[in-house]
C-alpha cells in the first residue's frame, strides 16, 4: 500500500517520491523503555505523491508504520481546526499543507503548536485556549423583547464583522504568538477575534462588556504586532487588523 | 537527535519585533549608565571628565554607533508600529514598511557613521 | 412552536476599569512619548555627536556650557523624563512577559522602580542645581564663560 | 473500575443536533453533552450551502410547497407527516438561529437572503425557488459556531474527546415484546485523554452522532463520521431503518470527496461533459443542473461511464463557473473556490473545476417518531431514548434527502429531541440503576485491544479499513446490481472475520487514537453489512438507491421502509415498515 486511503484516483499515473518527515514526539506513558514525558524527534520516510497533504503523510505513517503517532484530525479539508501544527517552524493545519508546497526534498519538520501544554506527540491541552474564548462572552447579546421575525441589519452591517465569522478556532494564530509564547497570560488573538466578531455586530449590545474584558492586563494592549497571528490563520482573517480596531475602538469610543 | 525544538518561523513581523525589543533594552541600560555618568558633572569636573574620557576610546566609539544604531532602528521601527496601528494601509503594507524601516536605517547610518568614525580617529 | 429558546441573562463583565485602563494609557503613552522623543534624541545626538568636533568635544566644559543655558535645562529634562519613563515602562512589560515566578517578577519591578525613581530624581537635581563653575576647580577645564566671573 | 455520572440527560455528540438538544434540554434538566470530538470540530461546521425555510423572504413560497419537494425528492420514502412538522417549524427554527446571533447573509432590506438549491421549486415543480437561507459557503460553519456560543452562555457541561462506545438498556429491546418495556439507563465512555472508561448514568439519553460516511472510500464526511451511534445502536438490539439509502453528492472534488456545495449549481454554475456538453439538459429538461442529488450524480457517473468523462482517465466530468463574475464567486462560494484551488490547483474564476460524486449522507439511521424518540420496532419506544440528526431517521429524507434539509432536520428534530429528553427526564422520579458490570464490556474490549499490541494478530487496522471502503466505492455507489452486491457482501463478510485477528500498536493510556480507530473500524464493518443487506433486499430504484437490474421504482412492492434488525447470533435480519402517507400520493419524479 504506497497510496493514502483518499489519494487522487487522478493522479495514479504520476510517480510517487520519497519523503522524510522529523515529527517531535511526546511519550506521556513511557513505553519501550522510554521515561513517561519524553520527547524525542523521531524520523520516517514514506511514499508519496506531491499533492498530497502532509496530513495524508502522517496517515501513512500511523497506518503503515507506527500506530503510537497521535494527532488530532477530522474534515481533512481545513473547515474544523483540529489539526494546527508547526509545520516546518510554521503553524498550519496539517489538511491544507501540501507536500509539493514545502520543498519534499528536505526533510520535514512536524512538531505540536507551541504554548499549550503537550499531551502526546502533536496533541496539546486545548482547554487554556478554550478557556480564553470564553472568557471574551462568544455570544449574541440584547436587551429589549425579542422581534417576532429576523432582527434586521444590512448587508453593510453585515460584511462589517465578515472576516472574523470565518474563525475555526484551530489555534494556530494564537500559539503563532511571540506574546502568547512568553507568559501564557494573553488571551491571544483567537479570543480577540472571537470578541471582535460580536463587537462589530449591529446586532450586539454587548460590546462594552467584552471592550472592557480586552482592556484588561491581558488583553489586547499586550499585542505588539508581530503579525505572526495573521500569517498563520487558515482561513485567511487579518487577524491583526481585528486587533487593531479593537484597540481604536478603545481608544475612540467607537465601533 | 536533540530534542530541541526548531525556531518559529515567523515573518517580517515578527523579527522586527524581537529587534524592537532588544534594541529598546539596550537603549534602556544605556540610558542608566548615561544619566549616572553625566551626573558626575555635579561631583567635579575631574571625575566627569576622567569618566567620557573612555567615550573617546576605540572600544566606545563602537559602542557609540551601535548605540545610534539601536536607536534609529527603535525610533523608525516605532513608527511603522504606530502607522500599523493607525491606518489600515499601513496594516495591509507592514512588510513592506518593514523595507522601508531597514531602508532608512541604513540612510541615516550612511551620513552619521562616517563622521563618527572621523571624530573619534582623526581625520577631519 | 415557542421562538427562540429562553436564554440565561449574560453575565456582566467584571470591572477592570483601572488597571485595563492603565494598560491602555501604557500603550497610548509609548506612542506618544516615542514620537516626541524621536526629536529631542535627534537634536541631542546631532549637538553631541555630529555637529562641531563631534564625540571628541564632550567633556565637563560642553557640558557645562550648554547646562548653564536654560533652554538645555528644559531640553535635557523633558528627555530625561519622557525616556526613562518610556524605557521604563517598556522594560516593565518586558518583565511582565518573561519573568514567570512571582517573586522573580515583583523584585525585577521593584528593582525597575526604585532605579528609574533615583535616576529621574537624580537627573533632575543634577540638571538644575548643576554649578558650571565649582568653586576650586582647575580653571582649565570650566567653560570659558566661568571665567568672567 | 469506572467513573461514575449521574445526569438527568446525556446527549451523545456535540454537533448541530446535539447542541441544539442540549440548548433546550440544559434549561430544563440537569444535562451531559459528551462528544469524542471538541464541539467546535463536529462535521456540521463542513455543511456549506444553506438550510432549507419558506420564510419567503425574496420570493413567494409556502411550507406546503416545501413539504412536496421533500416528499417528491425522497422519491415517496418519506413519512408526510414528519415531512410536514419539518417544513411547518423550518421557519422557527432559521429565525431561533437568526436571534442567537447567526450572521445570515442579508437581502438589501436587511432580511435573511436566501438562494436556489436543488429541488426546491415554487408551486409543486414549477419553477426552482429561492428557499435556503445562508451565509457564504459556510452555513453549517455559522450554526456550529452560533450554538457552541450559546451552549457556552448558558454553561452547558461538555465531556470533550470522550467515545461512547455502549447503551445501557433496562430490558432486552428485541425480546420485549408487544407489552414489554425497555428504557434508557446510561452510556459508558472512554476518555480518549486518560484511557479511563467512565459510565454515565441517566433517564434520557439523546444520540446525535452523526453521519457513517467513511463506510466509503470517496467522502466528504470526516475521517470521524464512523457511525458510532448507530453501530452501538445495533449493537444494543435496536433496529437501523432504511440504511441502503446513501446520498452520493455529485459535486465532490474528483478524485478527494472534498465537496463543492451544490450552491455552486444555485449560482450558475452548469456540468459539462468531454464534449463541453451541459448534458443536465438531456436528463432534467426543467431545471436541469439543480435537479436533485441521486439524478445529477447518476446522469454525472453515466457520462462517465459512456466514455464522456473528462481528465487522463476520463473519470470526472466538470462545473463550470468560468461565467460567473469573480466578485460574485467571491461573494458567495470564497471556500469551495479555495478548496479547487489548494486542492486541485485549479482556478475556478478561469477553469472547469473537475468533479465526482461522492458519498455524502445517511439518510437512514435510528429509527424514531416525530418526538425523536427511538422506536425498538415499527411501532414500540425505546423510553427515555432519544435519537436526532444524520444518525436519526425520522425519515423526513426518504430514499434521498434534499440540500439543505439536513441542517434543518438537525434544528427542528434536535430541538424536539432535547425537549422530549428532558421532559420525559423531569417526570421520571427514578433514574434507572446501571447494572454493577455496566462497564465491564467496554473495559473488556480495551483491553482485549491493547493485548493485541505485539501479539500475534497480523491484520491491520488501515488496511481492512483501506479494503472495505474501496469494495463499498466499486459495488455499493451510485450504480449497484445483485452481483456488485453479493460481492461486497462477500468482501464484508470475510472483512469481519479478518477484523478478529487484528493487531494494534499503541497499548499507551493517554490519547491512543490508535485503539480508537480499530473501534471504529469494528462499527463500519458492521453498518457496511446493513448497507448491502438493504441494498439487496431492495429489488427496485428509488431516489439514493439505483439497482441497475430493476431500474424502476416499485411502489407495490417496495414503498415501506427497511428495519435491520442483529441478531443475537451475529446474523442481520431485515423487516419492513410502512411509509406514513398523509396528502401526497407517489407519482413518477420528473423534473
Ligand atoms: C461537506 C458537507 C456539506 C454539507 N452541506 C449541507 C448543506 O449545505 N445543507 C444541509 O442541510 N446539509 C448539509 N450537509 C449535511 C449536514 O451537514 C449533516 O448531515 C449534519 O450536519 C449532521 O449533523 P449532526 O449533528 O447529526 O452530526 P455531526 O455534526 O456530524 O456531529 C456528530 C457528533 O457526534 C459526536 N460523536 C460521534 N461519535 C461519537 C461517539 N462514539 N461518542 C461520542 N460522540 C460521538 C461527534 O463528536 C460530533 O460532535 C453537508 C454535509 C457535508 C459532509
Ligand atoms: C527614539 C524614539 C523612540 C520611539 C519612536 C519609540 C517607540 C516605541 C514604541 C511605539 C514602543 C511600543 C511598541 C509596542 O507597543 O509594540 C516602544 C517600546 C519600547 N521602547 Fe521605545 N521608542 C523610542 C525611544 C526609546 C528609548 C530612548 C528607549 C529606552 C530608554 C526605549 C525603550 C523601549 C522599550 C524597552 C520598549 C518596550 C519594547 C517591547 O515591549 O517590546 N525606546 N518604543
Ligand atoms: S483566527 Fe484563524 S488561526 Fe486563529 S483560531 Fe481562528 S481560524 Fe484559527
Ligand atoms: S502574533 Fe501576537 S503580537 Fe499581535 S499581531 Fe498577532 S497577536
Ligand atoms: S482536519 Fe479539519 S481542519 Fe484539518
Amino acid at each position: 500500500m504506497t497510496a493514502p486511503a483518499d489519494a487522487p484516483v487522478t493522479t495514479d499515473a504520476i510517480p510517487t517520491m520519497t519523503v522524510t518527515l522529523k515529527i517531535l514526539r511526546f511519550d506521556p506513558d513511557g513505553l519501550d523503555g522510554r521515561e513517561p514525558g519524553t520527547e524525542y524527534w523521531e524520523e520516517f520516510q514514506i511514499e508519496a505523491h506531491a499533492t498530497d497533504r502532509v496530513l495524508d503523510a502522517l496517515h501513512m505513517i500511523k497506518w503503515e508504520q507506527d500506530g503510537t503517532l497521535a494527532f488530532r484530525r477530522s474534515c481533512a479539508h481545513g473547515v474544523c481546526g483540529s489539526d494546527a501544527m508547526r509545520i516546518n517552524a510554521r503553524n498550519r493545519l496539517a489538511c491544507k499543507t501540501l507536500l509539493k508546497d514545502l520543498n519534499p526534498a528536505k526533510p520535514i519538520m512536524v512538531e505540536p503548536i507551541k504554548g499549550l501544554p503537550v499531551e502526546k506527540d502533536l496533541i496539546v491541552d486545548m482547554e487554556p485556549f478554550f478557556a480564553s474564548y470564553r472568557e471574551i462572552m462568544p455570544f449574541l447579546m440584547t436587551s429589549g423583547p425579542t422581534p417576532e421575525r429576523e432582527r434586521l441589519q444590512s448587508p453593510e452591517d453585515r460584511e462589517r464583522y465578515d472576516d472574523t465569522t470565518k474563525c475555526i478556532l484551530c489555534a494556530a494564530c494564537t500559539t503563532s504568538c511571540p506574546v502568547f509564547w512568553t507568559d501564557g497570560q494573553y488571551f491571544g488573538p483567537q479570543a480577540i477575534v472571537g470578541a471582535h466578531r460580536f463587537i462589530f455586530d449591529s446586532r450586539d449590545e454587548g460590546e462594552w462588556d467584552r471592550l472592557e474584558i480586552l482592556n484588561d492586563k491581558a488583553g489586547v494592549w499586550k499585542c505588539r504586532t508581530a503579525f505572526n497571528c495573521t500569517e498563520a490563520c487558515p482561513r485567511g482573517i487579518e487577524v491583526t487588523k481585528a486587533i487593531s480596531e479593537v484597540k481604536h475602538a478603545l481608544n475612540t469610543g467607537e465601533i | 537527535m536533540s530534542p530541541l525544538p526548531t525556531l518559529y518561523r515567523g515573518a517580517e513581523g515578527m523579527w522586527m519585533w524581537v529587534v524592537h525589543r532588544t534594541t529598546g533594552v539596550a537603549i534602556f541600560f544605556f540610558l542608566l549608565v548615561h544619566i549616572l555618568d553625566t551626573a558626575l558633572v555635579r561631583v567635579s569636573p575631574e571625575a566627569y571628565n576622567d569618566v567620557i574620557g573612555h567615550y573617546k576610546t576605540p572600544l566606545y566609539t563602537f559602542i557609540e554607533a551601535g548605540l545610534v544604531a539601536a536607536i534609529t532602528l527603535h525610533a523608525l521601527n516605532g513608527l511603522r508600529v504606530i502607522a500599523v496601528d493607525r491606518w489600515t494601509w499601513a496594516l495591509r503594507h507592514q512588510k513592506m514598511l518593514v523595507w522601508g524601516v531597514w531602508i532608512g536605517f541604513a540612510i541615516v547610518m550612511a551620513g552619521f557613521l562616517p563622521r563618527h568614525l572621523m571624530h573619534a580617529f582623526g581625520g577631519a | 412552536m415557542t421562538g427562540a429558546p429562553e436564554l440565561k441573562a449574560p453575565k456582566k463583565a467584571v470591572s477592570h476599569s483601572t488597571l485595563g485602563r492603565a494598560q491602555r494609557w501604557s500603550w497610548i503613552f509609548q506612542r506618544v512619548s516615542g514620537v516626541l522623543l524621536i526629536g529631542l534624541i535627534a537634536v541631542h545626538l546631532t549637538v553631541n555627536l555630529v555637529m562641531g568636533d563631534g564625540i571628541n568635544q564632550i567633556d565637563f566644559a560642553f557640558v557645562a556650557g550648554k547646562l548653564a543655558n536654560p533652554f538645555w535645562q528644559w531640553f535635557d529634562f523633558t528627555m530625561l523624563v519622557l525616556a526613562m519613563i518610556h524605557g521604563a515602562n517598556g522594560m516593565r512589560m518586558i518583565i511582565n512577559d518573561y519573568a514567570q515566578t512571582p517573586w522573580i517578577a515583583a523584585t525585577l519591578h521593584w528593582a525597575l522602580r526604585i532605579s528609574t525613581v533615583v535616576i529621574v530624581i537624580l537627573g533632575t537635581l543634577v540638571l538644575f542645581t548643576f554649578d558650571p563653575c565649582p568653586a576650586g576647580s582647575d580653571p582649565s577645564l570650566l567653560p570659558s564663560f566661568c571665567e568672567d566671573i | 473500575m469506572a467513573t461514575e455520572h449521574e445526569f438527568d440527560v446525556v446527549i451523545v455528540g456535540a454537533g448541530g443536533a446535539g447542541m441544539r438538544a442540549a440548548l433546550e434540554s440544559s434549561q430544563r434538566a440537569k444535562t451531559a453533552v459528551i462528544t469524542k470530538l471538541y464541539p467546535t470540530r463536529s462535521h456540521t461546521g463542513a455543511a456549506q450551502g444553506g438550510m432549507a425555510a419558506a420564510l419567503a423572504n425574496v420570493e413567494d413560497d409556502n411550507a406546503e410547497w416545501h413539504t412536496f419537494d421533500t416528499i417528491k425528492g425522497g422519491d415517496y420514502l418519506v413519512d408526510q407527516d414528519a415531512a410536514e412538522i419539518l417544513c411547518n417549524e423550518a421557519i422557527d427554527a432559521v429565525l431561533d438561529l437568526e436571534k442567537m446571533g447567526l450572521p445570515f447573509n442579508r437581502t438589501p432590506e436587511g432580511r435573511v437572503d436566501q438562494r436556489r438549491f436543488g429541488g426546491h421549486t415554487r408551486n409543486h415543480g414549477e419553477a426552482a425557488v429561492r428557499r435556503a437561507c445562508y451565509a457564504a459557503d459556510r452555513t453549517g460553519h455559522m450554526i456550529l459556531q452560533t450554538l457552541y456560543q450559546q451552549c457556552i452562555k448558558q454553561e452547558v457541561e461538555f465531556f470533550n474527546e470522550f467515545y461512547v462506545l455502549d447503551l445501557i438498556l433496562d430490558g432486552d429491546p428485541q425480546a420485549a415484546g408487544e407489552d414489554g418495556e425497555v428504557a434508557a439507563a446510561g452510556v459508558v465512555a472512554y476518555s480518549l485523554q486518560t484511557g479511563e472508561v467512565h459510565t454515565f448514568r441517566a433517564k434520557s439519553v439523546i444520540f446525535a452522532t452523526g453521519g457513517a460516511g467513511k463506510v466509503f472510500k470517496t467522502t466528504s464526511n470526516a475521517h470521524t463520521l464512523t457511525g458510532d451511534g448507530m453501530g452501538i445502536a445495533l449493537r444494543a438490539g435496536i433496529p437501523l431503518e432504511d440504511m441502503e439509502f446513501f446520498q452520493f453528492h455529485p459535486t465532490g472534488l474528483a478524485g478527494l470527496g472534498i465537496l463543492l456545495s451544490e450552491a455552486a449549481r444555485g449560482e450558475g454554475g452548469i456540468l459539462r461533459n468531454s464534449e463541453g456538453e451541459r448534458f443536465m439538459e438531456r436528463y432534467a429538461p426543467t431545471i436541469k443542473d439543480l435537479a436533485p442529488r441521486d439524478m445529477v450524480a447518476r446522469a454525472m457517473a453515466n457520462e462517465v461511464r459512456e466514455g464522456r468523462g473528462c481528465g487522463p482517465h476520463k473519470d470526472y466530468v466538470l462545473l463550470d463557473l468560468t461565467h460567473l463574475e469573480p466578485s460574485h464567486i467571491d461573494e458567495k462560494l470564497p471556500d469551495i473556490t479555495e478548496f479547487a484551488r489548494t486542492y486541485l490547483g485549479v482556478e475556478p474564476y478561469t477553469e472547469p473545476v473537475p468533479v465526482y460524486p461522492t458519498a455524502h449522507y445517511a439518510m437512514g439511521g435510528i429509527p424514531t417518531n416525530v418526538q425523536g424518540e427511538v422506536l425498538r420496532d415499527n411501532t414500540h419506544v425505546v423510553k427515555g431514548l432519544y435519537a436526532a440528526g444524520e444518525c436519526a431517521c425520522v425519515s423526513v429524507h426518504g430514499a434521498n434527502r434534499l440540500g439543505t434539509n439536513s441542517l434543518l432536520d438537525i434544528n427542528v428534530f434536535g430541538r424536539r429531541a432535547g425537549i422530549a429528553a428532558a421532559e420525559y427526564a423531569v417526570a421520571t422520579a427514578e433514574t434507572p440503576a446501571l447494572p454493577a458490570d455496566a462497564s465491564a464490556q467496554i473495559e473488556g474490549l480495551v483491553a482485549s485491544l491493547r493485548e493485541t499490541v505485539g501479539g500475534e494478530g497480523t491484520e491491520r487496522v488501515a488496511q481492512i479499513r483501506k479494503e472495505l471502503q474501496e469494495t463499498m466505492d466499486r459495488n455499493v455507489q451510485v450504480f449497484r446490481t445483485a452481483e456488485s452486491l453479493a460481492e461486497a457482501h462477500a468482501v464484508v463478510k470475510d472483512l469481519q472475520e479478518r477484523y478478529k485477528a487484528i493487531a494494534i500498536h499503541d497499548r499507551g493510556t493517554r490519547f491512543n487514537t490508535d485503539l480508537l480507530e480499530a473501534i471504529e473500524l469494528g462499527f463500519l464493518l458492521e453498518l457496511s453489512e446493513v448497507v448491502i443487506a438493504g441494498a439487496e433486499a431492495r429489488k427496485e430504484s428509488r431516489g439514493g438507491h439505483y439497482r441497475e437490474d430493476f431500474p424502476t421504482r416499485d411502489d407495490e412492492n417496495f414503498m415501506q421502509h427497511t428495519m435491520a434488525y442483529k441478531r443475537a447470533d451475529g446474523t442481520v435480519d431485515l423487516d419492513w415498515k410502512p411509509v406514513v402517507v398523509t396528502k401526497y400520493q407517489p407519482m413518477e419524479r420528473k423534473y
